[in-house]
């Protein structure tokens, strides 16, 4: 077991999946010599070589078409995304070609590509190096969705989506890049996606969460708890395909739900699980379901401390739903 | 060769130009000859198809069949193609059943898609032949990715991406040449100029006085030929390929050509342009090829004959045979969006098989306006 | 009064308001000459010239983007996007420009483009000419978004997006473009952004819709009515800002809710309604939230009619709702 | 001048290159070399008030002071510029007030876009200097807009976009020259070539040979200029905008230069670069002006010292005074997303204020890292 930071085991989640397989391609910005600008593939082009790590152009457009190509041939391209606030150039790659040329060549062809990209703030980096575009790729049908929380499913998830035959976009939180670490076997895992895991088992309430937002959920609970309050905390880990029976097995042991995330609120992922809920079980509903989220604004730079979901944020909504 | 000038080795009236002597031998010159007739021949009838209103939607080719067959002659059985719609004359150089072709404009059961996607998007992976998409210029960077493949694995293989002049503004033109440069691979851009971007002329797609010098962009060789001229097109591809196939990296042709139909079948072109066409109407690929053969005694009128009602012949026995098959099943609106269908799916395509059967009946009255 | 089409209004209210305002320019592919592919563009060329009305080369993220541009200076520019399906190059203009100018300027710089784009299946264009995209711009903090049913909607607000301060993403429901017509008066009119219109007024259970599923919700409706249910029919016509107090106030009065959308279901613009309903009004509801939307695939060809949700689909929803 | 050759005035010891005869006056040449000092002077204290952790990111422009004082000489007040995040000097030149930037830098009540944005992402409408954003190239097709709209209203102003070597390979340089060149606008595309986008050299940034020959795509000239020679800036600037500005169309102008300094505050060039930087480091464009300058007897060492001097006391009164100003007021979070404040943001905004008062307390260890 070692103890390692969420940029530890991608990197080593990537070195595993190279070493293992030869078809494993990494490309994008500053990936090769430089490790990645968040230092997630360092070592690797030392490793593998200019062939198998790849400095690309600065062009996004590029690096997920490109990614594309390979993998309809049958490499296993994994591209990052500097910051996902820059994917846009990529949208239409994304959305048009790589989410449906399975569906549209009958199953003929397959490009499973795991797009990896840090999101979210917290780094203060303004508008336009903290959003969370997760609902964005969550609405597109043929995308699953992945979103760790620790070093532990950082690591195995990403070796679970490099082995997916489905294209996989890959968030990691970079807010909790560095902090804190955990430990981690050294030996082969996977982490099955489409699985929620409960990080705490509670019956009076429940909190939703995703990546970073998941330490929040933790910190509002332990607030909760001095008021007696117990509650139960669903980091999501993946939310396409959405593990939708925990969540309706947690709302209905406590018949209460506050949802979390960092996005903007309007049409924010948390909407889908309101809804879900409001679809299928509302009738184990004591209170209103509340939505914690990210204002309907841009992200801000200086305010990024009064704009970022926050534990007393989440504390507050939790006291609505417990004194309705 | 250059990116200014334009290469030509049959004149409008089948004389040879210069002193090009063809490395193809007289059968080879036939078997392409009525590759191009074949292509005319299905055009003519799926056209035809659709203004009986028995299919959909169509994209008729006429005009350029030489730019797909001079193509389509070069390549070989283990080379990738990411073909643009107006190519069926390439796909059937490649090997692909007429059937599988027609079957994709009926979109029915006979579909290898399951009638997913519109007539003329076709996929075709036995032949190496991409998945089209409607959107114009996004396969041009995914040929870069799978040249980079085929070059990462050391194979000798090439690949070809097709585009059309509006492609060349498109994103992934920028990003397909700019990435293809820098890693060298052995990918061919042919972009076939038939001048028009629907009723967007060339003069307003861009200020570049050739398409083929965009290849300076790229630091690639870039290549003008007549796209009207199939021994032109043949030599100009041949060489960049076995550029490419011997490790000497990219190269983008511009074939010239014409459009001499409309964009597609729900495009009316008196709308937007006057007798510009009534010039090129003259200038037949097919008619050129065909002359320049019986100077050379390879081809005869009843020749000419035979090889039209054989693919109209073709045509109509498949036809007959597919027009009745039912449509895709139900079911396959949920299969391959992923691997396997995951529960939200499932559970959709259970509620629709419980409350609608096989469900609801087709609105008479859609059509498609483009 | 005039009995027009929805593209004739389209064009109608172009007409008007270039000839009100010389500042107004339309560009876009094949909108010169050619009218637009759908027409909705016929005769400006003639009428207005090449400088205001201008056909493009092939890239939507250089339309969006000249658009942008233009606007800064103070022109008015009202882009067409051909099909809306191909609005995806132009997402990065969109997302990371247009929506975020004002903002990130402190208000120095404004760009209020009016994107005009079709929309939205029933017309068997399959995968790329069908879609419904609308809930990756209604999450997009910045821009406002509109949807008309009807040929007098559709001219009055897209009079009012063009003389608005904001960005408007203008959506145009392709499959009603030609029917049925409508009388419109002749006088110039605006139709207020950021107001839902209460379609057909009922007290037993709400339907909100819009768009090309507006006609549906009113067919559906009619065929509960023979079941004795009495439905209201929520046209929502602005998505953001939504009218949410028309919303509450619909289901407070029935109660029950079925939301109608033609894009796929997961993380659509319907989630939002349940999830602010069971944020806002959880109490009054009576019965589950049921939506009733795309599947979540990509759109077919030739099945779209089993694709497309039509009255009997509705109709089994508000019988679900009703005899909850 | 060409897109291959490149233009030089200066050579790297002050001495005229060839027989070029400057426009220039003394006091013109002067300004000049003074705005250069200025700039580099302006970005060492911020890059020490980083450095101190007093500012949150700086982006130092060492090494490319001829690029912006260059153009900045050329451009007139009604022009429009959009600019790259490298390029404090031509802002400065521009009218802008030092305090402005340095209140940016800040973020707080004394920024003009209320600490919304990174530092040096600027935003000054007064002087037509359109926000910079993040996302690469985005701003080069607005440029193209902008300058189709002077266009249309008959001005005679012109816009000028600045970009780096990275910007080349973005979508938008693509369409931004594109359009540009079909519309025949007045507009500059104005790239500092610094050979590096954060580690990725300019070789794997595109094969081609230069990046004033990618021009050639667009149908405009194209000219390549050495970047670290103020004069040869200025002469290539001006006369390309005199072309722009008498309907002569878009030009694409590559200026050579070096980005001697890191990417920015969060990048470590050590970990890409090896010695290559040293043999630039002697090419300071700020000394070879320098050189020239005392050549013709206008420049001193006294002169050096107190124009030092001048900008170091002015950004260190500024810095004083901005450095104590609160942050901007949690309203500033909901305003200006639309011309008016919609339902929604007020109550979220509400909320946010009865719930938490003016919120939340920073988090101390936020810190960006590039
Ligand atoms: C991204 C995108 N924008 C717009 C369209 C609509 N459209 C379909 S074909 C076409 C013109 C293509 O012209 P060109 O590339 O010259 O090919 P051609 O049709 O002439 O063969 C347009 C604008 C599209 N399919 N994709
Ligand atoms: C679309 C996009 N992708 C990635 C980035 C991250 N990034 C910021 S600056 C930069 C390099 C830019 O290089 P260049 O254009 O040469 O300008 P320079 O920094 O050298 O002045 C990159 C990759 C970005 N800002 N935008
Ligand atoms: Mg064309
Ligand atoms: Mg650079």
């Amino acid at each position: 077991m070692a103890e390692i930071t969420i940029v530890q085991a991608v990197n080593d989640a990537l070195k595993e999946e190279m070493t293992r397989d030869d078809d494993v391609v990494v490309l994008g910005e500053d990936v090769g010599v430089n490790g990645g600008v968040f230092r997630c593939t360092a070592d690797l082009h030392e490793m593998f070589g200019d062939d198998r790590v790849i400095d690309t152009p600065l062009s996004e457009s590029g690096i997920i078409g490109a990614a594309i190509g390979m993998s309809l041939y049958g490499l296993k391209a994994v591209p990052e995304i500097q910051f996902s606030d820059f994917i846009w150039p990529a949208f239409d790659q994304i959305t048009s070609e790589l989410a449906k040329f399975r569906y549209r060549s009958g199953g003929q062809f397959t490009c499973p590509v795991v797009i990896r990209t840090p999101y979210g703030g917290g780094i203060r980096g303004g508008h336009y190096h903290s959003q969370s575009p997760e609902v964005y790729f969550t609405h597109t049908s043929g995308l699953v969705v992945v979103v760790p929380s620790d070093a532990y499913d950082a690591k195995g998830l990403l070796k679970a989506a490099i082995r997916s035959p489905d294209p996989v976009l890959f968030l990691e939180p970079k807010k909790i890049y560095r902090a804190p670490k955990m430990e981690v076997p050294d030996d082969d895992y996977v982490v099955e996606i489409g699985k929620a895991a409960v990080r705490r088992e509670g019956t009076d309430f429940t909190i939703t969460a995703y990546g970073a937002m998941v330490e929040v959920a933790m910190a509002a609970c332990e607030k909760a708890a001095e008021k007696g309050w117990n509650g139960e905390v669903l980091d999501l880990r993946t939310l396409v395909p959405l593990d939708e029976e925990s969540l309706i097995a947690s709302v209905t042991k406590t018949g209460r739900l506050v949802t979390l995330q960092e996005a903007p609120k309007f049409c924010g992922f948390s909407s889908e699980l309101s809804a879900i809920v409001a679809e299928k079980a509302i009738d184990v509903m004591e209170a209103p379901i509340k939505r914690v989220a990210g204002f309907d604004t841009p992200f801000p730079y200086t305010l990024e401390h009064v704009y970022m979901p926050h534990a007393d944020r989440v504390l507050n909504a939790i006291t609505e739903v417990m004194t309705y | 060769m250059t990116a200014t000038e334009m290469l030509q080795i049959i004149g409008e009236s089948g004389q040879t130009v210069g002193d090009h002597e063809t490395d193809l031998t007289p059968d080879e010159l036939v078997a392409m000859y009525e590759a191009m007739v074949r292509t005319r021949g299905l055009d003519e009838r799926m056209i035809n198809l659709q203004r009986q209103g028995r299919i959909g939607f169509y994209v008729p080719s006429t005009g350029e069949e030489a730019a797909q067959v001079g193509s389509g002659t070069v390549l070989l059985k283990d080379d990738w193609l990411y073909p643009s719609y107006r190519m069926p004359g390439t796909l059937l150089m490649r090997g692909v059943p007429l059937r599988d072709m027609i079957a994709n404009c009926y979109g029915n059961e006979a579909d290898n898609c399951f009638g997913r996607q519109m007539p003329v998007h076709y996929s075709f992976a036995k032949q190496n032949i991409v998945s089209i998409s409607s959107p114009i210029g996004t396969h041009i960077i995914q040929a870069t990715g799978t040249a980079m493949a085929q070059k990462l694995r050391g194979t000798k293989e090439i690949t070809a991406a097709f585009f059309g002049d509006g492609g060349t503004s498109s994103n992934d033109f920028h990003s397909g040449l700019n990435f293809a440069g820098v890693w060298k691979v052995p990918c061919l851009f042919i972009c076939s100029n038939n001048q028009w971007a629907i009723s967007v002329p060339i003069e307003k797609q861009t200020a570049s006085e050739t398409l083929a010098q965009k290849a300076v962009a790229y630091g690639m060789p870039g290549v003008r030929v007549d796209g009207n001229d199939v021994l032109a097109v043949y030599k100009a591809v041949k060489e960049a390929a076995e550029l490419a196939r011997s490790g000497g990296g990219p190269s983008l042709l511009e074939l010239m050509t014409y459009r001499r139909g409309p964009h597609s079948s729900s495009d009316d072109p008196t709308r937007y342009r006057g007798n510009q066409a009534d010039e090129w109407l003259t200038r037949d690929p097919i008619l050129r090829f065909r002359k320049y053969l019986e100077r050379q005694d390879l081809w005869t009128d009843k020749k000419e004959k035979e090889a039209t009602e054989r693919i109209k012949n073709e045509c109509n026995a498949l036809v007959k045979e597919i027009e009745k098959l039912p449509n895709p099943t139900t079911e396959s609106l949920f299969t391959d969006v992923y691997a396997n269908v995951p529960p939200h799916l499932r559970e959709q395509y259970k509620h629709l098989v419980e409350t609608e059967g096989e469900g609801h009946e087709p609105d008479p009255d859609a059509a498609f306006p483009l």
